[in-house]
């Protein structure tokens, strides 16, 4: 060839040195024979100027060191100043950055809706390169000592940092390893390692208020029936109601409440006032997460009963 | 052997996850009998006895999980049926083409099921063997009409559903809790 | 076996009528053996009775007729009354409904910037089967009396009367050959061919307004800058230009505005009132499709000059 262009890796450590070497064989650049070679570089758009010598085999060859580089993308072009204008004879590409931080954080959430597994971390510092992050999962036993079946890779969307693990590769029940690989031209990266049973980590959908109602009649007691989401409904789940009124708006709450007896009672309430309940429950082993709160049910009691 | 492991904490929490996993499955098994009913109208196995028997479509065996004193066996043939009701499902794709995905999810959670309980056993150390299904058991009839599949669409699902509740009464003996 | 149903044609057209027989051999079916075996039909969920023999070979069979018959799709049963409960033993799937319509007013854009071609019609009456609905088009010449290449069916969304032709498979500024085929069990209908060069039927991407000034200084005139969409920049066309004030709202139309000279001039504007301004473009040989209206550009033309 009548050019090219050497560094000595196109992949460098930020503010670290780079060398490059131009090389150019004139008898093999149809117009230069003859002419007196001068080597001249440019970054990205800046000059720069080499050492130029003559190498044993007659070639011109210009070395140029670039300390503390600072750019995390440039491209180094090599010229040759002839008579007309220079010529750009080759060029090399050349990233900075650092190898990639550990992902911290790594959390999973299963969604028994839509059935998968999401998982999220905390990516660290960006490496400034070109990275695979990957979240990586196999089947296991026990407490994960021994893989079983790997499990294909799961990439997130060009900076996200989660990633949702379809059903159909998921062993619920069972417990999964799962972390998080960070790779870059620099080096790899990985996170603590996750032993979870997916189903360990389900947040449940919010159960439903099915009717409240002034019960024993003429009290300050209510009754309020309720229902667990379809999709939770075989397991076992602890709940909480909350309510309020629109003067004071600070939630009263009511907690342990254990499915399935789907129907709760409580005492206390002012009567003529309109209060707002609402509900949510989690695992009665408290593993996973609190469901989102059910939807609003408003009900105003009774006027007090005149007395005697 | 298995009595004393009923208070190993271990064994406990792998039944409970079995049991909440068999509620699972029985309930997803439900709603299946539901679509049945509404998309093929076959509702009432009263009316299929003729041709439950014609065809000849046996429930999974779960006899050694009948007698008072647990057997590792009853592990083995709740693992096995489970199996034989993986492969009949499929059945279910045919007949409910438009429900496939709820099928799919069926069948992916009757043999990770299965699969979690042989782990299990391992892990525990349990027998394992499996126990000679009888002639033809566990294997579907040759289905020749439209309505032989529709049929078979109905009582594979209604025999899962017993099969799954049998397992739940055999699994609940050993609770502590 | 035990028994079956049969009927003359699964598909039938909607209104004629149906002839169905079910036959028991009581001999195969365990359980039935000397019993005496009446059958009864069910249409869906509704109760029907056939008119029953012996066949030769000694099996039961009922006929039956159904006259007018109007669903579209329905399961008809046939059930043996025994001792306990009606037993269903066969069953028949039958779909009614008409041959396929004729498709029509078949129209073609092509899309410059998405580069596709998407074709509408009206499907006509629904023929209530399941029906295969394809665009099918060919690479012609001339006037498409002799089609070429064929290209591959266009299959429309479930529901939908519209399909769209991707690049690859299209022959710019030649002539193609479309039309819709409809197909059922009934039978087969094809719309009207159409034979179109895609860049015939162009919808333009809408100009863009650059600038617009009271030119000559202080006179009733304005000047406008614009430009034609870089899509279309290829296509001589022809542009409209309208402007309203907010003062009375009806648009006023300036036609034949021919690209490619960008600047357009006109008199006769309000002093100090603010108009808003769009323009659109077609083909100036008038084939296709009108651009949509640029996005309007408010101007507020200057104050009347102080006399002398």
């Amino acid at each position: 060839a009548c050019g090219w262009v050497t560094v000595d890796s196109p992949t460098i450590l930020l503010g670290s040195t780079v060398t490059a070497s131009c090389t150019i064989q004139s008898n093999r650049c149809g117009g230069l024979e003859g002419e007196e070679i001068q080597i001249t570089w440019r970054l990205n758009h800046e000059s720069m100027s080499g050492s130029q010598h003559k190498s044993i085999e007659g070639a011109e060859v210009s070395n140029l060191t670039i300390s503390h580089f600072n750019q995390t993308r440039a491209k180094l072009w090599c010229f040759v100043v002839g008579n007309s204008t220079p010529q750009r004879i080759g060029m090399a590409e050349i990233h900075a950055g650092y190898p990639p931080s550990k992902p911290e954080n790594l959390t999973c959430m299963m969604n028994l809706s839509e059935n998968c597994l999401t998982c999220h971390w905390d990516p660290g510092l960006d490496g400034h390169l070109p990275a695979r992050v990957a979240l990586k999962s196999s089947k296991s036993r026990g407490q994960c000592e021994v893989s079983q079946e790997a499990i294909p890779d799961c990439i997130p969307q060009a900076g996200q940092n989660d990633c949702t693990i379809p059903r159909r590769f998921l062993q619920l029940y069972q417990k999964m390893d799962i972390w998080v690989s960070v790779q870059n031209a620099l080096g790899t990266a990985e996170s603590e390692h996750l032993c979870i049973d997916p189903m360990d980590v389900a947040k449940l959908d919010p159960p439903v208020l099915k009717s409240i109602q002034s019960l024993p009649f003429q009290t300050d007691c209510i009754s309020v029936a309720w229902e667990v989401a379809p999709t939770s409904s075989h397991i076992e789940q602890q709940c909480e109601l909350r309510y309020m009124t629109h003067e004071d708006p600070g939630w009263t709450l009511v907690p342990n409440i254990v499915s399935p007896n789907l129907k709760t009672h409580h005492c206390g309430f002012l009567f003529g006032r309109e209060y707002r309940f609402q509900m949510r429950c989690m695992r009665v082993t408290a593993m996973g997460y609190w469901s989102e709160w059910s939807p609003g049910w408003n009900f105003t009691t009774h006027e007090k009963a005149p007395a005697g | 052997p298995l009595p004393e492991f009923s208070g190993d904490q271990d064994f406990q929490q792998f039944l409970q996850k079995d049991l909440e996993y068999i509620r699972k499955i029985k309930g997803d098994v439900a709603q299946v009998q539901e679509l049945v009913c509404t998309t093929l109208q076959l509702c009432n196995e009263e009316e299929l006895m003729l041709v439950k028997q014609k065809l000849g479509i046996s429930q999974a065996p779960l006899d050694q999980c009948h007698s008072k004193t647990f057997q590792d066996a009853c592990f083995s043939q709740i693992r096995d049926g489970l199996q034989i009701y993986h492969g009949h499902l499929a059945l279910l794709l045919q007949v409910l083409p438009a429900h496939s995905s709820r099928v799919d999810a069926l069948r992916l959670d009757v043999s990770n099921l299965s699969t979690n309980i042989q782990q299990q056993m391992e892990d525990l150390g349990l027998n394992t063997v499996t126990y000679p299904k009888a002639e033809g058991q566990g294997t579907l009839p040759s289905l020749s009409s439209n309505f032989d599949r529709q049929a078979s669409g109905f009582i594979i699902p209604a025999n899962f559903k017993r099969f799954l509740e049998m397992s739940l009464r055999a699994l609940r003996h050993l609770t502590t809790a």
